[in-house]
């Protein structure tokens, strides 16, 4: 059995809620979201996946993961951007259609974190793409993460 | 008169025979054209006889058609594409003469048996002959097979010629004039070009011994 | 008169389906979730997926030419017109003349033909690899169909569907053991056609696995909500084929409001009772692996060959 | 009448003597088609005057050929049927070949080829109107010869010059059969004439009468294709010029539909029930490997040609449905079954001559033939690209086209194979409806494959770069079988019911069963099905205009913007990654592997130093399809192996060979003999 849920899943699903009215404005309650790895060492991966499980299930607030960036309004990216990563991001970038939005994910993301000034290493996400959000951690909470999107799908 | 007129054919017959048989026994090209002349004008007799007693009128033009192309014409011929190939004499041919005279008599032999039903139905006084003409054309072709010259083949097939004649006029008095016609056309026809063949083997191989032709097979 | 009330019931009827399909699509996720013990979305998200898609701006490849344009709207209207062909609520169906279940099968063939076609446009090897998949699957699928088929004409005498339902609703003894067997091919063929588990899964990122939505990777914003929504039409016509041809208990003779309500509340259930099967089955079994599926499409063919050969026994 | 008769050949002659005395140059070329196009357009207008009519057109010409009692010209409605079909078709293929054939400027001979082009058309406009035996073959072996030499215009390819032989040695024994049949039948009956022979035919006995339809089947259906005798059609085809492919295929092997039907039903008017199972049978045979073996194939032409082994398999599926229901005295299937037939076959004359023209518009642009060097054609020439479309939806059966139309009859014709009351025979009509669905349905998976992979995505060769549209007067003839297409597509009840006409009175098909349909919508008898194709595509344009306009009225987003393919963001895109014609197949392949048996070898080669890495890996893997292995490899390995031996009788010297000569002779004399 996983340990039982935190005292604070109230505060979570009052989040989850603003993000459920928020994201309604915008896109009205359908968020599609694609997770681009530019170069992470897929901590970050395992917290996004955390965000479909039962536990936070995002899917119940219309935010949906797809398997192509056509579809997707949202670009979820993590880790630092590495060198043979830089064009792709930015192809992935401009094959999104507009209205679109960047959420960089992971200290990596934003600073490089820990894999800075390593040969591979291209810079940080914001110097490739327009970034909306960032989320802190090493790796971040999935409500972090959900946060994240929130802010990002607020400010639009 | 029958009696006469038969007897005649008879006589006629077994002469064209004979020449044709001299092809076997002799060696020498201007021997076979000599034999080949005379049974031509032989042959050409006994259509005059056949037309004289069975009174039938083409048969005159046909002699005379016989007479003029097969005992003149080609005769001179032969003997100015012999007279080029200069005396070669008749190499060993593939049967030797004793055996050669031997299957004559069998295949002149075998050519009465096989008439023997033709003489048997027809009642024309020239019947006799028949077998005498088929056995004739067994024999010539035999000499066509055996010999190796082939001069000596196309003396060889202009017998065969006379043979079908003679078997024409004797069988059935003559056959209507146009196959007759006909047949002279294609004998000439068959000559002419037989004598560019036998220049072309003379070029290819010197020599017109058919022998050297399955050099071409392989 | 009669005619334009038969006309407008038929518009109306497609109406409706167009209208229910996304929701069916949702109904089918959510039970899907809940089955995950997931709250998961709401029944209705699908409307809203579509809605946004509507408004999202259209990227189109450079290779793409005008087929890739032109794609969505032939493979939504060849579906719409099959919506109109099929008995949802009436069984004396105003366009009965117009198409029978030949006309429909070969209608959804047009659609997957040009949705192949516009998959093959933009160049990519996923677009190829969807495309090459789906018209196997569909190519091999082929005559399960028509055998079924066969089998619903003999019993029927006709392949006009308004004909066959009225027959099956005629009395017991119109359905017969060949009838199950044709449902339970058919319900193979459905699960192939509409890109379910275990053919294949829509919910799947891996592009190698992907048969339907390996096409519509290229599609995005007004082209992909139609694509979609005709994705969702399909399966409606195909459950709805499914309930109405082999259980047409329910669907209205007459045109009274009565008869059109028990009809509608009917045609719910059976909706409802399909996509809890389909959620079940999805939940419960893995995908096969792409050159395994022939075989199930085998087994379905086999099927709808017993189907034949009962009904022709039982004749 | 006659006017016409006599302005249809000379039509045909004219554009025979035009190619003759001017063979180079654009005025050359424009007066064989033109004289082409008038032939074809004369024997059109005929052929609709005799069927609209009913009175068969009769020109007796004995003075011509004095034996077997001469030419004679009887064109009934079937024969009218089939001369309307090869002049409609001539009228685009001529159009078409004014400007294809200055590809061959330089290369084969424009005399040789347009002349024989309208001999061709002339022989085959005759074979319908023969009226006896011997024009019907005469014109017959008109036909083949003159194919014959147009399959060889080109032959500076040694394939060309075997599939001419294989074309040869095919129909010429497809001749001795349907010589054969035409003698057995002649027996009894006082002349050689249609009309005594099909009088006759009633005295002939039962062996007699399977022995004709048999011979008659080898002989036509060796013509038309069917599964057993269709090798030549995927050689012949693809090496002859694109309009007389088309030509070929399109009208030449329905002329073999035309003498089955001629023998089978109208002569001996329809036999035991084995007939139609075996034509059904067949059929449905050629119809799925057909197909099957199309998917495979590359080279577009004879993908093509392969369709068309198919198509054949759908009217022999049609026409043998029928003689099966008129054996059970089921009049009104009988007819559908046969109207089925007939009707795919005008169909498949439309969209194959489409197709076949499509892909040489195709192959005089880029040159070559194998798709895997084509793609990107739809921005190049996009004409052509929508004319092949329309071609590739027909011959898929997609509803608004003819090719639906025709095959919801040879469906509709099998369904109603449930009246038939024997059991076992009835149970081959279920199988045949799941053969012709399942080839229907691969032949919608090949036509994608087709269209994908040629006219879609990035060019895969720089010929493929440079291609260029197809000159006007090719595009004039493909628009005209387009439309032709769609209009047959559209109006089943206008033909339907001239095709039910062609068959009255022939083997009890009563002029009473002919009303088949009536009104707008297509309504069978017995099977009662009904479908309404001017309705549906009404249905479907006006819906294609209300959603655009719906979307516009809703406010739908408008923006677009061009961007990349979408390829997990790799960079950049080059031709070799598309997907090719061969990968495309490779899901059937894998699924038919056993029908297929490819072969597989695989060659590495490792590098010198260490056998963990390679230097090169060659993979090859070919399909010798199983059925010539079978049916004809062996027979000619078995004749060369006789050959050799009876070589060995050849020693060369001419002594043995007079020697043979005297001996046949002697052995003669002696059985006339004694033989009595």
């Amino acid at each position: 059995m996983t340990e039982p849920l935190s005292p604070t899943t109230n505060d979570l699903v009052r989040l989850l809620h603003e993000v459920d009215d928020r994201a309604r404005r915008l896109f009205g309650r359908a968020l599609a979201i694609r997770e681009v790895d530019a170069g992470s060492c897929n901590g970050c991966e395992l917290e996004i996946t955390g965000l479909t499980s039962p536990v936070y299930d995002s899917e119940r607030f219309g935010v949906h993961f797809v398997a192509s960036p056509r579809h997707a309004d949202l670009l979820l990216v993590t880790g630092p951007v590495t060198r043979n990563m830089a064009v792709p991001l930015v192809k992935t970038y401009e094959a999104t259609p507009a209205p679109k939005l960047v959420v960089a994910v992971g200290d990596c993301a934003r600073t490089c974190g820990v894999f800075k000034g390593g040969y591979g290493v291209a810079g940080s996400v914001d110097q490739f793409v327009p970034v909306d959000a960032f989320v802190d951690g090493c790796p971040p909470e999935p409500a972090a993460i959900l946060r994240g999107i929130l802010t990002a799908v607020g400010r639009r | 008169m029958d009696s006469a007129f038969s007897q005649l054919c008879v006589l006629g017959s077994s002469l064209v025979l004979i020449f044709g048989l001299i092809l076997l026994w002799r060696r020498g090209v201007t021997a076979y054209i000599n034999a080949f002349m005379w049974q031509s004008i032989v042959l050409a007799a006994v259509t005059v006889i056949v037309a004289r007693f069975g009174n039938v009128a083409e048969l005159y033009w046909v002699a005379v058609c016989l007479l003029l192309l097969k005992g003149l014409v080609i005769p001179r011929l032969l003997r100015r594409m012999e007279r080029r190939f200069s005396a070669e004499r008749e190499l060993e041919p593939y049967v030797n003469t004793a055996t050669s005279m031997v299957v004559a008599g069998l295949l002149v032999l075998f050519g009465y048996a096989v008439t023997r039903p033709l003489v048997a139905l027809s009642h024309l006084p020239t019947r006799v002959g028949v077998p005498l003409a088929m056995g004739l054309v067994l024999v010539s072709l035999f000499v066509v097979i055996s010999r190796k010259k082939a001069l000596t083949q196309v003396v060889g097939f202009l017998m065969l010629e006379n043979g079908l004649a003679l078997l024409a006029v004797l069988g059935t008095y003559g056959i209507p004039l146009i196959v007759e016609l006909g047949v002279f056309l294609d004998a000439l026809m068959g000559f002419l070009v037989m004598q560019i063949f036998i220049y072309q083997i003379h070029e290819t191989f010197e020599s017109i011994d058919v022998e050297q032709l399955n050099r071409l097979r392989h | 008169m009669v005619a334009i009330i038969g006309f407008a019931l038929g518009v109306s009827q497609a109406a409706l389906a167009l209208l229910l399909a996304p929701g069916l699509v949702g109904l089918v996720r959510w039970l899907k979730a809940r089955l995950q013990n997931r709250r998961g979305a709401p029944a209705w998200q699908p409307y809203w997926q579509l809605a946004k898609l509507f408004r999202k701006e259209v990227v189109v490849s450079s290779n793409a030419s005008w087929l890739f344009r032109a794609a969505p709207f032939i493979v939504f209207t060849s579906t719409v017109a099959v919506a109109l062909l099929v008995p949802l609520l009436l069984v004396p169906l105003p366009f009965d003349g117009v198409g029978d279940l030949l006309v429909v099968v070969y209608l959804l063939l047009l659609g997957t033909f040009f949705l192949s076609l516009a998959a093959l446009d933009p160049g990519s090897a996923f677009g190829g690899m969807g495309a090459s998949r789906e018209m196997t699957v569909a190519a091999l699928a082929e005559p399960t169909v028509a055998l079924a088929i066969f089998a619903l004409a003999l019993s029927a005498g006709s392949t006009n569907l308004g004909q066959i339902v009225a027959r099956t609703m005629s009395g017991p003894a119109a359905v017969s053991p060949g009838h199950l067997l044709a449902f339970l091919a058919l319900f193979i063929v459905t699960l192939a056609e509409t890109g379910r588990l275990p053919i294949d899964n829509p919910a799947t990122h891996l592009e190698l696995t992907m048969i339907h939505e390996a096409m519509v990777l290229e599609y995005s914003g007004r082209y992909l909500a139609l694509i979609e929504w005709a994705a969702g039409l399909k399966l409606l016509i195909f459950f709805s084929l499914l309930s109405n041809l082999f259980m047409p208990w329910g669907v209205a003779t007459g045109i009274t409001a009565s008869a059109i309500t028990l009809a509608v509340a009917s045609l719910l259930v059976k909706l409802v009772v399909l996509a809890a099967v389909v959620a079940v089955l999805e939940t419960r079994i893995a995908k096969l692996r792409l050159f395994r599926v022939p075989e199930l499409l085998s087994v379905s063919f086999v099927l709808a060959l017993l189907a034949v050969t009962s009904s022709f026994l039982l004749r | 009448m006659r006017t016409l008769f006599a302005l249809m050949l000379a039509g045909y002659a004219l554009g025979a003597a035009a190619a003759v005395v001017i063979p180079r140059g654009r005025g050359g070329r424009g007066l064989v088609a033109a004289g082409a196009v008038m032939g074809g357009g004369a024997g059109f207008a005929l052929a609709l005057q005799v069927l609209l009519t009913g009175a068969p057109f009769v020109l007796e010409a004995p003075a011509m050929l004095s034996i077997a009692d001469g030419l004679l010209f009887r064109i009934d409605r079937l024969g009218a049927l089939f001369l309307g079909l090869v002049g409609f078709l001539a009228v685009p293929c001529g159009l078409y070949g004014a400007a294809y054939s200055e590809g061959y400027e330089g290369r084969a001979s424009l005399r040789f080829l347009g002349s024989m082009l309208n001999l061709f058309l002339l022989t085959m406009s005759l074979v319908p109107c023969a009226g006896n035996v011997l024009t019907f073959l005469l014109m017959w072996e008109g036909m083949s010869l003159t194919s014959y030499f147009l399959v060889l215009t080109e032959t500076d390819e040694p394939e060309t010059v075997l599939a001419g032989g294989w074309y040869l040695a095919m129909t010429h024994a497809g001749l001795v059969f349907a010589l054969a049949a035409f003698l057995l039948m002649a027996t009894g009956s006082a002349s050689t004439t249609f009309g005594d022979l099909r009088a006759a035919a009633p005295a002939l006995s039962p062996s007699a009468r399977n022995a004709v339809f048999l011979l008659a089947l080898f002989g036509f259906g060796s013509k038309a294709g069917i599964m057993p005798l269709h090798v030549w059609l995927p050689r012949a085809h693809p090496a002859a010029p694109s309009h007389v492919s088309a030509l070929m295929s399109g009208v030449m092997i329905k002329l073999g539909v035309y003498g089955l039907l001629r023998v089978g039903l109208d002569l001996l008017g329809g036999g035991p029930a084995w007939w139609g199972a075996l034509l059904i049978g067949l059929g449905a045979l050629s119809a799925v490997i057909g197909v099957l073996y199309a998917l495979m194939e590359h080279d577009l032409k004879r993908l093509l040609a392969y369709h068309s082994v198919e198509n054949i398999g759908i009217i022999f599926i049609g026409i043998g449905a029928g003689l099966m229901f008129q054996t059970f005295g089921l009049p009104a299937l009988a007819t559908l079954g046969m109207v089925a037939g007939l009707y795919h076959t005008i169909n498949h004359a439309c969209f194959k001559g489409l197709l076949f023209l499509g892909a040489g518009s195709v192959a005089h642009a880029l040159g070559t033939r194998n798709m895997e060097e084509m793609g990107g054609l739809i921005k190049r020439m996009p004409r052509t690209a929508l004319f092949f479309l329309v071609g590739a939806c027909a011959i898929s059966a997609l509803p608004p086209l003819n090719g639906f139309a025709s095959e919801w009859l040879v469906f509709q014709a099998l369904l109603g194979g449930s009246a038939i009351p024997q059991l076992e025979v009835a149970v081959v009509m279920p199988i045949a409806v799941a053969m012709l669905a399942l080839a229907s349905g691969l032949a919608a998976a090949c036509f994608v494959k087709a269209f994908g992979i040629t006219f879609l995505a990035i060019p895969r060769s720089a010929l493929a770069e440079q291609a260029h549209e197809a000159p006007r007067s090719m595009q004039a003839g493909m628009a005209m079988l387009a439309m032709a297409c769609v209009v047959l597509g559209l109006l089943p009840f206008a033909v339907v019911p001239i095709l039910g006409s062609t068959l009255a009175g022939m083997g009890g098909v009563t002029p009473a069963a002919i009303e088949l349909t009536r009104g707008l919508p297509l309504q069978v008898p017995g099977a009662s099905g009904q479908m309404s194709p001017p309705l549906l595509a009404l249905g479907l344009v006006v819906l294609l205009t209300l959603v655009p306009l719906g979307l516009r009225l809703l406010g739908a987003e408008r923006r677009g913007r061009v961007g990349d393919t979408w390829g997990c963001g790799r960079i950049g895109q080059t031709p070799r990654m598309e997907y090719t014609a061969t990968a495309f197949a490779e899901p059937l392949r894998r699924v038919f592997a056993e029908l297929y048996r490819p072969t597989r070898d695989l060659s590495i080669d490792f590098h010198p130093a260490s056998k963990y890495f390679v230097q090169s890996i060659e993979y090859r893997s070919e399909i010798h399809p199983w059925i010539e292995r079978l049916l004809y490899d062996w027979p000619i390995r078995g004749i060369r192996r006789v050959a050799v031996r009876v070589r060995r009788l050849q020693a060369g010297s001419l002594h043995l060979y007079l020697f043979y000569l005297t001996l046949a002779f002697l052995v003669l004399l002696t059985m006339a003999r004694w033989s009595r």
